[in-house]
């Protein structure tokens, strides 16, 4: 039943044998993984595993470094993104990414949501106006700033920015959002935050997490990918993955007894 | 979902974007075209009248025959003695100011001159070494002068370069050096200064390019018009390249007839600074290749 | 409320939902015993087998809690002490199953006066006090509630020493009950272990709530309390 | 007594090194100092060529008469006294070398001892003249009355239109002209250097991949390295040709010449600090623009141009300021003629070109020498002006962080 077609729509991201070098370097080694809509989905592995590298290919961030040439096949809602018709920075305001560090604009923050609608030939003030208030709020931080919107982002704590980063990201209403270590640079409450907006996210959004912190794909992943050395050791659903994994390796890692 | 429906939903940002960004490489290029044509003149013109002779002799018949021998000594001593002079005091200041010196007015104060020093015109140094060297210390039109004023010049440069260099190199080492009960001076000595040798040295390298092009301050403290000897000590006057092209391409005897020769002294000048470059560059990617291989 | 509270809602719900079902064979066993019910006695003995399935699950959601989430502090104490708590109560399910076998493979009812006289079916309701009690102490995390029921055991096993002297007397004036008062005193056991596994029960809501382990300093006492007594009690385990 | 020593070489070290570090800030002081004694010196001059007696006749009414009023007369754009406040008579001008037409060499003695008193004659007779002499000449019991020239002014000096430092008998020293060369020509570099500069910036910052940029930046280098002789050299058998073919002009020496010159020497600087800039805007934040669907254009603009807009700012003020300060190419190409300019087509003269070129030839602590000092010190004050504008720009960048 994994092969009708009826089932192939519910995957949202689905990649067939994909490789990627830095120039001689083999930083993916025939990763296939399909990930379903509406689903969380984890990335873990130790630092240069190539999991945020994975990621970055969801959106073709990877075009951006001169020597990355890649191989395979990554279908994004079905459709191949690395095919010559697809204008990158259609499939990037389709594909969302929120960032490790906070990078919110040196602009206010009600610029920053409009940012994406503005740069994607949006002009309708009032639309923008509901659509920046409708991402504040589903970034559950419209309470806090509704009041000074013409403010700096800048003034805004760490997980405020992060947060204010998530808005911008589903202003422009994608429908895959890539969250690359989204919480590595906060503090434990405001990381707790944003684990609390991954879960409310989900019904609307497919998610794909990069993390350092194994705690933190179990307790907002629904599915878990391992990553060592370039390639998939192991893809289970998150609980699974936890309490019995089957390769060796995952267990080495997340018990940490790495050596 | 529109990302792949073949036409774009923003047909017009995608021409704006590739009709700025060939702007911008036409732009670019004519400014690579530009250095090339001016090279190109030169060595073209210059390469002809690089002799033996050219680089060897006197200037003869009001410079418009003969070599340029006197100038390139000239130039030779100038530059050595304002390194002499810029390179210990600049190098010494460049880590006085980022290792010694605290944060405060003093550095607030001594950051500000220095940049103002590296922003004055070098015909005002030319004008001070006049005032300074010349009449007030008696040197007269000496290479003394010349090289103390071409060295003034040349200290901001390698203020900078060093401090540069310097700040480069990340706290943690001299924090590391320092908790393992290594004084101020042994950590810089030998922790911070041999990991910015490398820039340090390609800064200097660079900044002898720029001393032997200099024609404004030695304008008034050493360069003779015409003097067809060498150097006996360093209260004499010399020739010096740059103010030797310049004399022969505006008030020689026969501008024309001098032609050849600032064609050929325009060639010397600009293979000068190749070769500086050069080695410049050839430093750095040799010293970058040692780091990689410890 | 986060993801976190939410797992644990979840835990707490089976748990609950476990304790209607083991409350319905300690229950039941009291009736199926009055009435002689043997069809009461299968439904109770049926019901044990839910009761496992629930002790499986939860102890998997027990497990999957402590991988997905690390839990710490007061969560951490009150998964541990639900995982004590959920251990406790299958096993309280095992003892009302072994009654309710015991009342089924009667072969007829059990005598007024031998439930009278062995207080049984006073034990009987203790036991059932205690476990709503228990309940209520672990829902509105009650320590004072908690503490009180370890000294009620107490009542149990004051009924439990009496119990073989009562029997030995009933089993000298009616010989012919022997098999029957046999089987009263299976069950007097039974009780004084459902009440030290509600003890038990109730030392872990302790732990949890106070973050105080008060199960060793309650035992000594209760040694201690036994040796005064010079009782030669053997139900302990 | 090892640790005494060591101490003593570490304190040693610091003080060498305190030594040399304020060696920079002796240097600027001293410039200062120097630049400002001899320039400020000006200000205490009289225009008049030193040594040189101006006399009038006692009956002429005119008691005083300006620095410009000397020059017409001089050039005989004034030939009448009423035009500069006497009566209604022609002016009769008197230079020393004129007396041969008034009196034989014997009549002036062989040694020209009687030269005083034959200038006494000369004033008494004729009430219309106004003689110049050396003073060496003027009599102790001289009949007519000399005039003294006020000092030059700030006013005169910063205002006056006219540059005219070695004429007798009164010289004009107006900087206005220079000042207004020097940033007329700067003006057209920059105009010129600005949008190719940014361009090339945001090409190697933004556009180019790497192999292109491994060119471009030792190109860029290699222009900021060549000399400006060489520049000025390249100027005057390239450009001023081209410029006197092109507009049909009688001479290319323009300032059109040198803006060109200028503006290809200021674009290293405006390259390579507008790069620098650019290239410290965040990757993250460029990723983040681009992750939302923004293009490699859109994200130049709205992100990584206003992100580094001080450094840019600086790279603009720093082209000025090597313009401004540039001697020997704009010397070679602009035709040096001190005139206000009003188009590209005419020649200027520049602060520092007027130095270099005056400098050699202007007798120390003369009139003319503390001129040209003077026009250091306001070379000086521009550069002061422009860094301590990139100061404050490139602090208010800091503090946008």
């Amino acid at each position: 039943m994994y092969h009708t077609d009826s089932k192939e729509k519910e995957y949202s991201i689905q990649t067939k044998d994909v490789h990627l070098y830095y120039g001689d370097f083999h930083a993916l080694k025939g990763i296939s993984v399909a990930m379903r809509k509406n689903q969380v989905t984890a990335f873990i592995g130790p630092s240069g595993c190539g999991k945020s590298t994975f990621l970055r290919c969801f959106n073709r961030m990877n075009d951006l470094i001169d020597n990355a040439r890649i191989e395979g096949d990554i279908l994004v809602d079905g459709v191949d993104i690395y095919k010559t018709n697809i204008h990158v920075d259609d499939l990037r305001k389709h594909v969302g990414m929120v960032f490790q560090k906070p990078n919110p604009f040196p602009k206010s923050i009600f610029e920053n949501v409009a940012y994406g609608l503005r740069v994607n030939g949006t002009q309708n003030k009032n639309f923008i106006q509901e659509r920046v208030e409708r991402s504040l709020q589903q970034a559950a931080l419209w309470d806090e700033v509704k009041d000074k919107l013409k403010k700096s982002a800048f003034e805004l704590s760490g997980g405020q920015q992060q947060r204010l980063c998530i808005a911008r990201a589903l202003a422009i209403e994608p429908s895959v959002l890539l969250m690359d270590e989204p919480a590595s640079a906060l503090d434990p409450i405001s990381t707790a935050k944003i684990e609390e907006l991954i879960y409310g996210l989900k019904k609307d959004y497919t998610i794909v997490i990069v993390t350092h912190n194994m705690q933190q794909a179990g307790r907002v992943s629904d599915h878990t990918a391992f990553f060592f050395l370039g390639e998939l050791v192991e893809f289970a659903k998150t609980k699974t993955l936890f309490t019995s994994p089957r390769d060796q390796r995952t267990q080495n890692y997340i018990t940490g007894r790495f050596g | 979902m529109s990302f792949h429906d073949g036409k774009s939903s923003n047909q017009s940002k995608r021409l704006a974007q590739s009709a700025a960004f060939t702007i911008f490489r036409g732009l670019s290029f004519s400014v690579v075209a530009i250095l090339f044509i001016i090279l190109a003149f030169i060595i073209i013109r210059g390469v002809s009248v690089i002799s033996w002779e050219f680089l060897t002799e006197m200037p003869r018949n009001g410079m418009t025959a003969g070599g340029i021998f006197p100038a390139i000594v000239g130039t030779f001593w100038l530059v050595v003695g304002s390194m002499l002079f810029a390179f210990p005091i600049g190098v010494m200041s460049g880590i006085y100011m980022n290792e010694y010196l605290k944060d405060g007015w003093l550095k607030r104060f001594i950051k500000l001159m220095t940049n103002n020093l590296a922003g004055v015109p070098s015909i005002v140094f030319g004008l001070f070494g006049m005032a300074l060297f010349v009449n007030r210390f008696g040197f007269g039109d000496s290479i003394l002068a010349g090289s103390l004023t071409l060295g003034l010049l040349a200290l901001p440069v390698v203020i900078r370069t060093t401090e540069e260099s310097l700040k480069a190199i990340d706290d943690s080492f001299r924090i590391g050096s320092l908790a393992l009960g290594a004084s101020k001076w042994q950590t810089t000595s030998r922790v911070v200064l041999p990991m910015a040798f490398p820039n340090i040295i390609t800064g200097l390298i660079l900044s002898i390019g720029r001393v032997s092009g200099e024609t404004a301050p030695i304008l008034f403290t050493v360069a003779a018009y015409f003097l067809p000897r060498l150097p006996d000590s360093i209260f004499d006057q010399v020739m010096a390249l740059p103010y030797h092209l310049y004399v022969i391409s505006t008030s020689g005897t026969d501008i024309e007839a001098s032609r050849k020769m600032a064609y050929g002294t325009a060639f010397i000048l600009i293979l000068i600074i190749l070769v500086v470059n050069l080695l410049a560059n050839w430093l750095r990617k040799y010293f970058a290749k040692r780091v990689k291989m410890h | 409320m986060n993801q976190l509270e939410k797992e644990l809602l979840q835990i707490k719900e089976k748990v609950h939902e476990m304790w209607d079902l083991v409350t319905f064979q300690v229950n039941g066993g009291k009736v199926a015993l009055v009435n002689a019910d043997k069809e009461l006695a299968r439904k109770i003995m049926k019901r044990g087998k839910k009761v496992n399935i629930y002790d499986i699950k939860i102890d998997r959601m027990c497990e999957n809690l402590f991988a997905l989430f690390n839990p710490v502090a007061v969560d951490l104490r009150w998964i541990l002490a639900i995982l004590k708590i959920n251990a406790n109560l299958e096993r309280i399910g095992d003892t009302a199953e072994g009654i309710a076998r015991l009342v089924k493979e009667a072969d007829n009812p059990f005598e007024a006066e031998l439930l009278q006289t062995t207080q049984v079916l006073e034990m009987y309701d203790a036991a059932e006090a205690m476990l709503v009690d228990a309940r209520q102490a672990l829902a509105e995390e009650d320590t004072e509630l908690a503490k009180a029921l370890i000294k009620r055991d107490k009542i149990l096993d004051k009924i439990n020493s009496k119990a073989d002297k009562a029997l030995v007397s009933y089993i000298q004036a009616h010989p012919e009950d022997i098999a029957q008062a046999l089987k009263i005193a299976n069950i007097i056991r039974k009780l004084e272990r459902i009440g030290d596994q509600i003890t038990n029960i109730a030392e872990e809501v302790v732990f949890y709530v106070d973050a105080k382990v008060v199960k060793h300093r309650q035992k000594n006492k209760r040694d201690k309390n036994r040796s005064k007594d010079k009782d030669n009690d053997t139900s302990e385990e | 007594m090892k640790r005494y020593f060591h101490n003593f070489g570490e304190r040693l070290i610091v003080g060498l090194l305190t030594l040399s570090g304020t060696v920079t800030s002796l240097t600027v002081l001293l410039i200062v100092f120097y630049l400002f004694k001899e320039g400020l010196g000006i200000f205490s001059m009289s225009p008049v060529e030193e040594g040189t007696a101006i006399a009038v006749n006692k009956q002429n009414p005119v008691k005083e008469l300006s620095a410009s009023q000397l020059k017409e007369i001089s050039d005989q754009n004034i030939t009448n006294w009423q035009q500069v406040g006497g009566p209604n008579a022609p002016i009769k001008l008197f230079r020393i070398d004129d007396i041969t037409e008034y009196y034989s060499e014997e009549e002036l003695g062989a040694d020209f001892e009687f030269v005083p008193q034959r200038i006494n004659e000369i004033v008494t007779k004729n009430p219309n003249i106004l003689a110049f002499f050396p003073e060496e000449f003027l009599a102790k019991d001289f009949p007519g009355r000399q005039i003294f020239l006020d000092n030059i002014s700030v006013a005169d000096f910063l205002g006056g239109r006219e540059w005219y430092p070695t004429i007798t008998p009164a010289v004009r020293m107006g900087v206005l002209p220079l000042i207004l060369g020097t940033l007329w020509v700067s003006f057209g570099a920059i105009l010129l250097a600005l949008p190719l500069g940014l361009a090339t910036a945001v090409y190697m910052a933004e556009i180019a991949d790497s192999r292109v940029r491994n060119i471009l930046k030792p190109v860029i280098e290699l222009l900021a390295g060549i000399p400006s002789v060489v520049y000025g050299f390249f100027g005057l058998v390239v450009v001023v040709p081209l410029i006197q073919d092109i507009f049909g002009l009688p001479v290319g020496e323009t300032a059109l010449a040198g803006s060109i010159i200028l503006g290809i020497m200021a674009l290293p600087t405006i390259i390579s600090v507008s790069e620098d800039a650019m290239r410290t805007t965040p990757r993250a934040m460029k990723e983040a623009s681009l992750a939302l669907g923004a293009s490699k254009w859109q994200t130049i603009y709205k992100v990584v141009i206003p992100y580094s807009i001080s450094g840019i700012s600086t790279a603009a003020i720093l082209g000025i300021g090597r313009a401004i300060g540039e001697t020997m190419a704009v010397l070679m190409v602009t035709g040096n003629a001190s005139v206000i300019p009003d188009s590209f087509l005419e020649p200027v003269r520049t602060i520092p070109a007027t130095i270099a070129a005056e400098l050699g030839e202007a007798p120390q602590g003369g009139i003319h020498y503390k001129a040209l000092f003077a026009l250091g010190c306001i070379l000086f004050l521009l550069t002061l002006i422009i860094n301590v504008t990139v100061d404050l720009v490139s602090a208010k960048k800091r503090e946008n962080r």
